[in-house]
């Protein structure tokens, strides 16, 4: 436990010390894959307060993705808009559609969660396709404005999207930290550990899961927004189930479930091994559904669990090696 | 446009036979082994593949289809040893990943093997029935009764065979059907062979009219999927109403309202069901009854 | 018959038999006694094989049992009448007597019609779903169930768990004409009668130890049983 | 003054009757006993009064509340804490976590030090729960319905499965609580530890109440016994 | 964090291998789906990129301006998809790479539109999308036809051949057909034919009989379908089972191999399928830049070319011809000897632009391949009698 609460710390500062040394060296396209990571990692951190924290598998997450996404692209090409009121707008907006949708889904359980969020998200992708006034229908949206420019970073497009999507996701982390930490997330954990026993110590499990599914919602929009910004262009293929949806899944579930530290590392390690293996292109989707599968069977726990158990070792032969010094002596 | 509801009828029965085909393996694994078998899209496939190769090399199509739904029984059996046997207790979150993974990987052997360009295996009973108020191909009705048939197969199975008895058993009570010195290992495999055997003959035979490629499980099985919620886990029967009802109200929505609005409005009953019976259309109870 | 020496099995990190002794002679009958959480359904598991043994061994007919699966002991013998009677509820009598001949195949007329012998009431609702029959019937049910399999050892847990005085009582006369038939019994009861009426060795079971071991008529008669269950 | 009063509660499971027409009251300040043999019905009653499961029929009244029993988190709110047979905490978080559950739940703020001490948890609240031996897990879910700081304790078995000396100790904690004011209803099958702690018994056999009295009473009525051991088959040939 | 690493060094491997080290090196950039379900199509044009490089290579390079370069083709799977598209245009853009050829897939055009608008040394010849709205004339020029061609190839089908009323389907999932399907129905009603119906349906459905039926009930003379030849061969097989006796066109690129996996053909004879011309339609017109591809790609890759090899094939050449005239590597300059090039400039083409004033290839960005109809019969498409092409460069 110890252990895991150390890495709540070091992998943020990891990633941190690694934009910071490697922004300023970085080409387009690794600062492009770094920002599509980021932004993968955004959904993924706060999709694990929902799948982590409560055990509720959501297939929905692709269409509220969608929403922040479109949201942003009809408010700063249609409307004129401004990018950050957008960003705020698409994460409430989305925040919003997620109650909503929690609120009718959290009438079911287990499988049937599932495949009712399957449901909503597909319906949902539909909705992309044939509301074509607000979404553009499969012509989506082209010439969204790009991202405001933080101050010195005004020439390098690239350089600024990756430091605003970092920006965004220290906020979704440190949110997702706070919610962890707050009485919501202590019902939520207790919720899926063990309902019954939760009920009895007398917690509103509806109230503690609807909350986690907001919270989920909220980034879910914010991270889309940026989304739309970043490519600016918004199709309706990348809000689809199996696209978006079901990739956070697996980021969370090969990261490591409930750590939020994991979840990056997943958004990592999925997004970025498709790009490495871009050389063996025929087989890359394939090995990814082999790498994929071997994290299922063989480390349940995700690379978190990897770490830890490969810290705990660690910590473990440290002691035995301090004891001998002191036997030593 | 009601004169034409009795082709939209016919139409949607079609379609719903075909539905309920693919529904009918998959609800029977999942609710004897609580298993979500996503690639049993992969299994149709296959059996749609399988058939179209030895077809291609010129075996009879007769022939072909039970050749190819036993090879996909050993496929379907190797999915389980290798994908879900070791991670039973891991809960449904790791079945479903698991399911997901062995989906991808299957579709990519699929691609590598086969490339993803489509094709059908030539209709063996081309021909068309023509009555005055509406029209249905000759193959239809075999897929028709083929899902008849296979749903009797499968009943039989359960309720008139010792092997059916002991996965009812199963399924209602594990501890109790070990102590009936029941070995649940073999059982399990049964189940799976069973479900993969409808699984490839499904493709098997819808190969001779739709298009086979890498990623043709996919829209069957979601659609399997929604079946299963609203006939209920596990209930037999319900995977047969569940399959007609959801192609007559495509056929009906598609028709009547828009073709746009055709998943849509498959998903949107999927989504009321659920609002209003949380546990799907039959109740969850109904498990191989 | 069969023999268990220094059994010991549990849970998780809990252990809930330690040391655990018993022997059950050709023919014999044997009830294990004791207060809830005692140990008693853990034995009985450890025995059909449900709970693996973490320690001692299982002999049964001079063969060693220790890590036979469930379905083996079933074969060689031994078959339990689980805790909360745990019949097929989705299913006719029938077909839960089916299954309790599954290693037999098919049953046989003559098993069916020792089945309904001893129990009436089961030839009336054969074809009656048994989730809805009552607990003593249900009961009973699982007894006839366990005899289908020709078991030379019937391992029985608290057969009599939430049953009436008058279910009791069928049960016990089951039992007494299973016995004379030579099937062995391993009875495992918090029920004193059921006990006195079956038994002919009792052992009494405390907190995940023997206790008391003898002759079932003296040791149940006996005071200490009493204190142990009523903590005199 | 009776803090809990139920009546006539009946609950049916299919074909089976697992509580007949339940009538009883449990006084404040009291420690409260209920036995039975096995299926007797007494988790059942635990369960309906804690709001798990709703009964067939009757209801009850607790501390001047009526229209009984209540969902969960309401009974929890209104008092009525339960505790389970089978050991329950959350297994996956540490006992710091568990406890903070617990706490955050709780109405007000309880005196956690004292809990942690009373209950000896000091040394293991940063280790997983599920690491923990079974004792000590034993006293962590007693220690998460305490940290609720209900007026009713429903103790389900909360000796099953320790050891002597742990039974002693647990006999203790649970003293020391009632000795702050807790009401106790304890279901307990070892007697010794029982009788030990309960100023009244309520003796249940096949869902219905059969006797109620003082331990001793208890321990020496006849028909109490002969219910209890299973004795008074009369009728059994040999 | 081991992970980073390792990506980090195969970038860098992989960025250092593709910029290579001698001057005379100049690398040409593809978006292409070469894995993945549309890969049957985006192969196809891989090849022939390749192929020519690599015979301009055997000739000791591409001359441009006194300079011999060697070409080599850096290939961006884009797995028809717009994220996977975008990242691997910002690779070739990493790589160095300036000139690109594609996207294929509806997709991805679009979503790399932003990235190529803003780029002042990037140029873009897309060889496959028909997708609205992704030329601009300046640094992005189109040689396969926009969707506007393809559904007036229809429109003259409908017109010469008098047909009176048509219903249309299309698939809801093609950007192109989509977004200029309300066009294509006001232009056909303009020329006098009666829409009866427009129906839709998407990649992969396998049932199309509620359309079908409500379409047959308006009794349309024709039956329009555009998509993809899976869909297509279905959907002709349903509609003739349930009775539909018109005459059904297609307007999609449908190789006769995919045709003939995917239905008898026999129940194709008669359809007609109405698109700008591709490869297989030169080669039976005896190009003879066609028939030479055609031998060459066969020796080399063992199959056919495939209908949109005649695409990559002119894409490459057209550009190359653009490097020579301008006499120079840089985009820009490329770019204007683009805008300045007719048709009778660049040798080797197959494809019979028609041109638009003073003979220029492109207007606006976007070159004029000529569109014709041809009828199934036997195994393959065939022209119907009398047609002929007109030769509009030097073969």
């Amino acid at each position: 436990m110890k252990q895991e609460i150390t890495f709540r710390w070091v992998i943020p500062a990891i990633v941190v010390l690694l934009a910071v040394i490697g922004i300023p060296f970085a080409n387009d396209y690794l600062l492009y894959v770094a920002t599509i990571i980021v932004l993968m990692s955004i959904l993924a951190v706060s999709y694990d307060v929902l799948l982590g924290l409560t055990g509720y598998l959501s297939l929905a997450h692709g269409f509220l993705y969608g929403v922040g996404a479109y949201t942003t692209a009809y408010l700063t090409t249609n409307s004129g808009w401004g990018y950050w009121p957008a960003l705020v707008a698409s994460a409430v907006i989305s925040g919003v559609m997620g109650t909503v949708i929690a609120l009718v889904a959290f009438r079911t359980r287990g499988i049937y969660f599932a495949v009712l969020t399957l449901g909503i998200g597909l319906v949902g992708y539909q909705l992309f396709l044939v509301l074509e006034p607000i979404t553009g229908g499969v012509g989506g949206f082209i010439g969204i404005p790009g991202l405001p420019s933080l101050p010195g970073f005004a020439d390098a497009p690239q350089r600024n999207n990756l430091v605003i999507a970092l920006l965004v996701l220290a906020v979704a982390y440190g949110a997702s930290m706070l919610f962890l930490r707050s009485s919501i997330g202590a019902a939520c954990l207790a919720v899926r550990e063990d309902v019954v026993l939760a009920q009895s110590l007398g917690i509103r499990i509806g109230m503690a899961r609807l909350c986690a599914f907001s919270f989920s919602a909220v980034f879910a929009g914010a991270a889309g927004s940026l989304f739309a910004a970043i490519s600016n262009f918004v199709g309706p293929d990348d809000f689809s189930v199996m696209a978006t949806g079901f990739q956070t899944v697996v980021y969370v579930v090969v990261g490591g479930m409930g750590t939020l530290w994991g979840p990056v590392l997943g958004a990592v390690l999925i997004v970025a091994l498709p790009e490495i293996l871009r050389g063996a292109s025929t087989y890359a989707v394939f090995i990814y559904g082999l790498i994929l599968l071997f994290f299922i069977l063989f480390a349940p726990k995700g690379i978190a669990g990897f770490l830890l158990a490969a810290a705990k070792r660690m910590s473990r032969s440290g002691r035995v090696v301090i004891s001998k010094e002191a036997e030593a002596r | 446009m009601l004169e034409l509801l009795p082709q939209q009828l016919v139409n949607g029965l079609a379609l719903g036979s075909s539905y309920a085909l693919i529904a009918l393996g998959l609800t029977l694994v999942f609710g004897v082994l609580q298993i979500p078998n996503f690639p049993h899209g992969e299994l149709y496939m296959l059996g749609a593949s399988f058939t179209y190769v030895l077809v291609a090399y010129g075996m009879n199509f007769w022939v072909a289809v039970p050749i190819a739904s036993l090879a996909v029984v050993i496929v379907g059996i190797l999915l389980d040893q290798v994908g879900y046997r070791r991670i039973d207790t891991g809960g449904n979150l790791s079945l479903m990943i698991s399911a997901l993974a062995m989906s991808t990987v299957l579709q990519q052997v699929a691609t590598l093997i086969w490339g993803a360009e489509p094709h059908t295996t030539l209709s063996p009973l081309p021909g068309v029935l023509r009555t005055a108020y509406f029209s249905i191909g000759y193959y239809q009705m075999l897929i028709f009764a083929a899902t008849i048939a296979c749903w009797l197969f499968v009943w039989v199975v359960l309720h008139r065979s010792r092997l059916g008895l002991a996965i009812r058993a199963m399924s209602q009570n594990k501890m109790a059907a070990q102590l009936m010195g029941i070995d649940l290992i073999w059982i399990r495999i049964a189940t799976f062979a069973i479900g993969a055997l409808i699984g490839g003959f499904a493709g098997s035979l819808l190969g001779a009219s739709f298009p086979i490629y890498p990623t043709m499980g996919l829209n069957p099985v979601l659609k399997a999927f929604v079946i299963l919620v609203i006939g209920g886990v596990g209930n037999l029967w319900g995977a047969i109403v569940g399959g007609f009802v959801l192609g007559i109200l495509e056929i009906l929505v598609s028709a009547y309202i828009s073709s746009q609005l055709q998943d849509i409005g498959t998903f949107a009953v999927l989504v009321i069901v659920l609002i209003v019976r949380p546990n799907g259309l039959f109740g969850r109870a109904e498990v191989l009854r | 018959m069969l023999s268990i020496e220094n059994l010991a099995a549990g849970y998780d990190r809990l252990e809930v038999l330690h040391d655990i002794s018993i022997k059950v002679e050709e023919a014999g009958s044997v009830v294990v006694l004791g207060p809830n959480g005692a140990g008693k359904s853990t034995l009985c598991r450890a025995i059909s094989g449900l709970l693996p043994c973490r320690h001692g061994k299982i002999v049964f007919d001079g063969k060693d049992m220790t890590g036979a699966s469930p379905a083996d002991r079933v074969r060689a013998g031994i078959v339990q009448v689980p805790e909360g009677r745990q019949v097929f509820p989705d299913m006719t009598v029938l077909e839960n007597l089916r299954l309790g001949s599954w290693i037999h195949g098919e049953p046989k007329g003559p098993d069916l019609q020792k089945a309904f012998d001893l129990f009436p009431r089961l030839a009336e609702r054969r074809n009656q779903n048994a989730g809805l029959m009552s607990g003593g019937e249900q009961q009973l049910l699982a007894l006839a169930r366990a005899m289908m399999a020709r078991p030379s050892l019937l391992l029985l847990d608290e057969p009599t768990q939430g049953l009436s005085p008058v279910a009791i009582e069928q049960v016990a006369t089951a039992l007494i004409s299973i016995r004379a038939q030579g099937v062995s019994i391993l009875l495992v009861e918090q029920n004193l009668s059921l006990a006195e009426a079956v038994g002919e060795r009792a052992y009494v079971l405390e907190t995940g130890r023997c206790a008391l071991e003898g002759p079932a008529a003296e040791l149940l008669s006996s005071d200490a049983v009493a204190a142990s269950y009523l903590g005199h | 003054m009776s803090l809990l009063s139920i009546n006539a509660i009946t609950q049916r499971f299919g074909g089976i009757t697992a509580l007949s027409d339940i009538t009883m009251s449990v006084e404040e300040g009291t420690i409260h006993g209920l036995i039975g043999p096995n299926g007797a019905g007494k988790t059942t009653l635990i369960n309906i009064l804690s709001g798990l499961v709703k009964p067939s029929e009757g209801s009850m009244e607790f501390n001047g509340r009526q229209n009984g029993p209540w969902p969960m988190a309401s009974a929890v709110q209104y008092g009525i804490v339960r505790t389970f047979q089978q050991t329950r905490v959350f297994m996956g978080l540490t006992a710091r976590e568990n406890l903070r559950i617990a706490h955050v739940a709780g109405a007000g703020d309880a005196n956690a030090d004292d809990l942690i001490e009373a209950l000896a948890l000091g040394d293991v609240l940063d280790r997983v729960a599920g690491e923990l031996p079974y004792a000590v897990l034993r006293r962590l879910s007693l220690a998460l319905a305490l940290g609720l700081r209900p007026k009713l304790l429903l103790l389900d078995e909360p000796a099953v499965g320790l050891a002597p000396d742990e039974i002693t100790k647990m006999a203790e904690v649970i003293r020391h609580f009632h000795g702050q004011g807790l009401t106790v209803l304890l279901v307990e099958h070892n007697m010794r530890f029982l009788m030990e702690l309960a100023s009244r018994v309520s003796v249940f056999v096949q869902g219905r109440l059969l006797f109620e009295g003082t331990p001793a009473e208890c321990q020496n009525n006849p028909t109490v016994i002969d219910a209890y051991l299973g004795r008074g088959l009369k009728h059994v040939e040999h | 964090m081991k992970m980073m690493k390792t990506l980090l060094t195969a970038a860098t491997f992989l960025s250092a291998s593709a910029v290579g080290s001698f001057a005379e090196n100049l690398t040409l950039g593809e978006l292409h789906p070469v894995t993945g379900p549309a890969s049957f199509y985006g192969l196809v044009m891989s090849q022939t990129l390749k192929l020519r490089a690599e015979q301009t290579n055997e000739k000791g390079g591409l001359d441009v301006g006194g300079t011999k370069y060697t070409l080599s083709i850096a290939t961006g799977d884009d797995q028809a998809q717009a994220t996977k598209g975008v990242a691997a245009l910002r690779k070739l853009m990493t790589d160095d790479v300036h000139f690109i050829f594609g996207p294929l897939a509806s997709a991805v055009a679009p979503a790399v539109k932003p990235i190529i608008d803003k780029q002042t040394d990037l140029l873009q010849i897309i060889d496959g999308s028909i997708a609205d709205g992704v030329v601009n004339g300046k640094n992005s020029f189109r040689v396969q036809a926009s969707a506007d061609t393809y559904n007036n190839a229809v429109l003259n089908y409908l017109t010469e051949n008098k047909v009176k009323s048509v219903a249309v389907m299309t698939d809801r999932s093609h950007q192109g057909f989509v977004m200029s399907e309300k066009r294509m129905g006001e232009s056909i009603e303009k020329a006098g034919v009666k829409v009866t119906g427009l129906e839709h349906f998407q990649i992969g459905d396998t049932d199309f009989s509620a359309q079908l039926t409500n379409l047959r009930a308006s009794m349309p003379d024709a039956l329009v379908l555009r998509g993809y030849p899976g869909e297509g061969a279905l959907i002709t097989k349903q509609a003739e089972a349930l009775g539909f006796k018109g005459q059904i066109v297609w307007e999609m690129g449908a190789p006769p191999s995919t045709v003939m996996k995917n239905i008898p053909s026999a129940q194709m004879d008669g359809v007609t399928n109405c698109i700008p011309r591709m490869m297989a339609d030169y080669v039976r017109l005896n190009v003879p830049n066609a028939l030479k591809l055609q031998e060459e790609f066969k020796k080399k890759y063992g199959e056919d070319p495939g209908e949109n090899a005649s695409f990559s094939n002119d894409a490459f050449w057209i550009l190359t011809t653009a490097m020579q005239k301008a006499g120079s590597i840089k985009a820009p300059d490329v770019a204007k000897a683009l805008t300045e090039m007719k048709v009778t400039d660049v040798p080797n083409l197959i494809i019979q632009y028609q041109p638009y004033e003073n003979g220029l290839l492109f207007k606006d960005g976007q070159a004029n391949p000529p569109s014709a109809c041809q009828v199934w019969k036997g195994e393959s498409w065939q022209n119907p009698p009398g047609d002929k092409i007109e030769m509009t460069t030097k073969n």
